[in-house]
């Protein structure tokens, strides 16, 4: 499941409503982005493109469900302006098997960095700039490609 | 078709989306680009530097020699940074 | 920071104390051990040795901080009896970077499962029985020997 | 010292916890184990498969060649189930 929205989101909420019910789920992993201030950060503004990014998300998520054995996984992604310390982005995926948790959920991150089209504007104290993309970003996402 | 554009590309362009008619020679994304490029200054500028553009053509990324068509979106925006 | 405890908990409200006003965090990993039912399984009683748990599970955490740079962890795991479906371990890790959290961890639940003096006892529709170690468990934990 | 069994060592043992007095001779786990087998048939039971035993001294995971000494909490468990 994917959901884009401005609101804030409860891990405990999130992980309670997907495992629900299912006693075959025996490790739920789960990953939230916050905005981080390296010094000065008054707030950080996502802009996204609605429609696309609902795309997007849906795609990374069945590649997900297609790579590993998940009973279940949710990946919110919020948008507009957010203050330090606020949650970003959050990725839950739920498995028998503990391992297939943690990489599913390390996947679903490394892709919605190069993935997903969001873009983030930082305001500090010396105004706004735009966040430019991070050559390790590129690299996480190498990590999954997959060979032969 | 549809032109969209976003984050710092859109405050270069001055504008998040026009419908535009090339000419019906402008068949990829790389000709789309040739064609708006030489539209005016304002669009000169946004893709002075092509390597930072990146594109979606109904809302999947693609490449310079994607095909594109009367009817499409064709989105230009720089590399993505959410997460 | 470490629990033992009878008590379910919460992930969200976990998360958020242990993140609270520290916006020097980027990334936050958990994960989330649950009763796993493979078919009958009644209930699971959860023994350990007080006092030793404690005493692993703060070197387990310590040992994590010694390798990757965490801005803060939890490490709660629960004792008695447990039904299909509910909680019995919880890790979170916080740092700046979201690898580490994520491989962090990932590395707390291999070290738990292999450290940690619990022993699990299943009862099902024919009785109860202790589980067995798995190997697996042991192959998990090896990956993080330090080499060199 | 004390003794302590958990999971079904306590069961095979029939108790949680004792104290016990080995002769001064006993400096290992290994030693102790030795001597605890010896005691009766029940102890004898607990410690018929030395390979599915594991031990703690004070608390932390221990070795057959751990030194062992009067005052010591020396724990006896099959291979550990959490997380």
């Amino acid at each position: 499941m994917i959901r884009v929205q401005r609101e804030v989101f409860d891990v405990g909420r999130e992980i309670a409503a997907l495992t629900a019910g299912n006693t075959r789920i025996g490790g739920v992993a789960s990953f939230v982005g916050l905005v981080r201030d390296l010094g000065g950060l008054r707030s950080m503004t996502l802009e996204h493109y609605p429609g696309m990014t609902e795309r997007q998300l849906e795609k990374i998520d069945a590649e997900a469900h297609r790579r590993w054995p998940l009973e279940a996984s949710l990946i919110v992604h919020r948008y507009g302006r957010l203050e330090p310390g606020e949650p970003i982005v959050l990725t839950i995926t739920a498995s028998a098997h503990r391992q297939a948790a943690f990489d599913s959920c390390n996947f679903l991150m490394d892709w919605l960095k190069t993935e997903a089209p969001f873009w983030k504007r930082e305001e500090g104290a010396d105004g706004e700039r735009w966040v430019a993309a991070r050559e390790d970003d590129d690299e996480a996402r190498e990590r999954w490609r997959e060979t032969g | 078709m549809k032109i969209l554009y976003f984050a710092w590309l859109r405050d270069k362009a001055g504008m998040s989306e026009c419908e535009v008619s090339p000419p019906p020679g402008t068949a990829t994304v790389g000709a789309l680009i040739d064609w708006l490029a030489a539209q005016d200054e304002c669009h000169a500028e946004v893709f002075a530097d092509r390597s930072v553009v990146r594109f979606a053509v109904n809302q999947d990324f693609a490449e310079a020699d994607t095909p594109v068509g009367p009817g499409d979106e064709v989105a230009f925006f720089p590399p993505v940074t959410g997460g």
